[in-house]
Formats: C-alpha cells, structure tokens, sequence
C-alpha cells in the first residue's frame, strides 16, 4: 500500500541572444521543470545543464511572454521565455 | 505629452524634424529646451578594430520595453515629448545606432531624463550588440 | 579637437550638419556620441506671456567668453568637438536662440560638458535677454 | 611750508545692459576716480553715484576692454569698462 507521486515533466524553451547565443552555438535552449515550476525553477534547470555557465544562468533574468517577471512566478511549456542579460544597445 | 518608438533596419538617417521645427512646437509653446543625443558606432570595440556593429533586437519585448521606459522617464521629469529611434541589424563604423529626441521646459529636465533614459536602455531592453571584423 | 562659436542674427536656423553626418565625423572614427541641446523662447516669462526675447550681446567680449568657455569644456571633459550657436536680436516664441553641439567618445562626458556648459554661460557670458510683449 | 597732494581725476565710462540699461533710462555711466584707481575703485564710484543701487554697484564683476579683471587691476579713462552682471543668455 504505498503512496504514488506522479510529477509530470514540461520541456521550457528558453531562447538566447547576443554573445552568449554565439558562445553555445545556438539560439534556444530546451530544459525539463516539473509541471507546477517557477520561473526560478527554469533558471536552476538552465545552470544544472551548463555548470561551466552556473553563476550566469542561476542569476540571469528571464522574460516570459515579452516581460520581465518575478522568480516566483508560474511557468508553462507554452510561455515564451526569453534570457535578457549581457544587453548592451545604443 | 507624447511618446514615440521606431525600431529602424541599418543605420538611422538624419532627423527630419528637430526640436522647435516640428508641429509639436508649433503648439507647445512651453517648450523651452530640446536634446538630441546620437548614439555613433566606434571604430575600436576594446582594443580591437571593427567594421560594423550587429544590433538584434528581441521583439515585440524590445519595442515594447523602450516605450515603457520613455513612458516613465516622460512622467517623472516632466518632459513635454519622447522620441526613441534604434536601429537593428548592421550599422558601420560612424553611423548612427540611437537617437533619442527629448522635448522639456527646462535644460535640466532634458539632461537628466537623457541620462537615465540610457543607463536603463542598456540595462533593461533587450537588445544586443555584436562586433563585426574587418 | 575643434571648438566653433557662432553669434547669429535673429533666430537659429536649422542645423545642417549634426553629429555623425559631418565632415568631422568622417574622419574622427571615435566619435560614439553626439548631443545638441537647443534653447526655445517659451511664451511665459515669469507669469507673464511675451511675444519674443530680445537677446543683447556686448562683442567682442561675448564671442570671446563662448570660445574660451568651450575649449575649457573640451579639455576638461576630453570632447572632440564643441560648436555653439546664440542669437542677438529678436527671437520669436517657439524659435531657438541657442544651440550647442558636441562630439564626445562616450555618452557621460557629452552630458556633463553640456551641463556645465549651459550653467556657466548663463553666468559669465555677457549676452542679455529682454521680454518682449505683445 | 605745507605739503601738496596733486591728485588728478579721471573720467571712467562703464557700459550697462539688460535689465539695468532700461531701468536706469541709459546705456553708459561716467564716473570719476583717482588716477591711480583700481577697479575696485570703479564699483565705489558707481555705489556713490546710485546709493539705491550700492549693492549691485559694489559687488557687480566689471569687464576691462573684454575681459573680467582682479578688483586689484589698475584702470585708465581710456579703457572700456562694462559691467557684466545679471546676463542670462541661452
């Protein structure tokens, strides 16, 4: 009689810029977070896939749907996420 | 009060309208000062030679974000007009990459709002730059 | 490194060469900012409305104090170039009676010259204005 | 068997402007001083010759053939004096 945790998974899509972009060689970057994750969640994922890039990605700010939100918001499969850091126009 | 953004393809061309010429001043006449700042791509990135600079522009989020920024900037020193010009794509070495155009009563409203308007630009809106090697 | 004054009859005209569009700019290759700041006769002078301002200059005193202002600021700052426009005469509500544009290789010093050019002017430059009423 | 102080006057004109010119209904103020004034001396006469004004006099910076000079600079009648104060241009 034990206890059944079902957790699903999501796959976030977290698209990429500038030099950092140039640097892995790509423009978006796939994790795994647990269904119900934060946007924090997606920056832990982020740095456990890149530990060389660790302090970058833990901290880095991310946009989901064009703006900037907060580490505790919700996220989901669908949102478009987006790594805003190292800008630099004008 | 007003507030404009353009996000342009290559390089940005002369300003048409500059300060008291354009049909805002002809009915603001509370206008008393207006600043024009130009961003120019440098020839030195460091200490390397470039040719050009790529700017890429993360958008709607970018537009979006600089018309949020003038908003407030706008709000908060009181400014009469805002007016952001950014170019995505290549810009070459001695062409324009920004230009913001601010309309105020006074000079130092202008002055500061010019100032804070860029030191958030390159902090908040997302848009990159990459050098481009001879 | 240049400095350029220029005391115009009645109002100032539009610019025809700013920033990076000039001969200068041409060859100057770490130019990466250009700034012009115009001064507009705002219709309220105090609480009452004016039709113009007439600006008096005493020359040659006043050209002198402009140039020697500016290559202060271009050395102090480290600018590439300063020009400076004023108006003697009389200038309408709504026209310019001052420009000042600057070449700087970043943003920060173009700023600052540009303030402490204004506030300095307004102090030691011998050019007098008067409200004129309807 | 006294002594003799010869003390020649000269005639000093000072240029005003602005605010001033029209309130004073002029554009120039002659004033006489020692000749061996210094500008200094040229504020005092002014004060003297406005008491009204003594303050603005005193203090006003005067400019010696174009240029702004030390309180201290010596002055001659042939020297053109103006009195650069409450200029605002721009």
């Amino acid at each position: 009689m034990g206890t059944h945790c079902y957790t699903s998974i999501v796959i976030v899509r977290v698209l990429i810029f500038g030099e950092l972009a140039r640097e892995l060689s790509c423009k978006e970057i796939a994790v795994d977070v647990v269904s119900t994750a934060k946007v924090r969640d997606v920056n832990f994922a982020l740095a456990a896939k890149f530990p060389a890039k660790s302090q970058l990605f833990q901290t880095a700010r991310l946009a989901v749907n064009h703006a900037f939100t907060s580490p505790d918001s919700p996220i989901n499969s669908s949102d478009e996420v987006a790594l805003i850091e190292l800008v630099g126009g004008g | 009060m007003s507030v404009a953004i353009h996000i342009v393809d290559g390089p940005l061309q002369d300003a048409t309208n500059y300060g008291a010429q354009n049909s805002l001043a002809q009915t603001a006449t509370n206008i008393g000062a207006t600043l024009v700042f130009e961003g120019v791509v440098r020839a030195l990135e460091g200490a390397r030679h470039i040719r050009a600079l790529e700017y890429e522009a993360y958008e709607p989020m970018a537009s979006r974000t600089l018309a949020g920024l003038a908003q407030d900037i706008l709000a908060t020193h009181g400014l009469i007009s805002i007016t952001v010009e950014h170019s995505r794509g290549q810009v070459s070495v001695g062409e324009r990459s920004f230009r913001l155009s601010v309309q105020s009563t006074h000079r130092k409203e202008a002055l500061a709002a010019t100032d804070e308007f860029i030191t958030r630009m390159k902090c908040d809106v997302p848009i990159w730059k990459s050098p481009v090697y001879s």
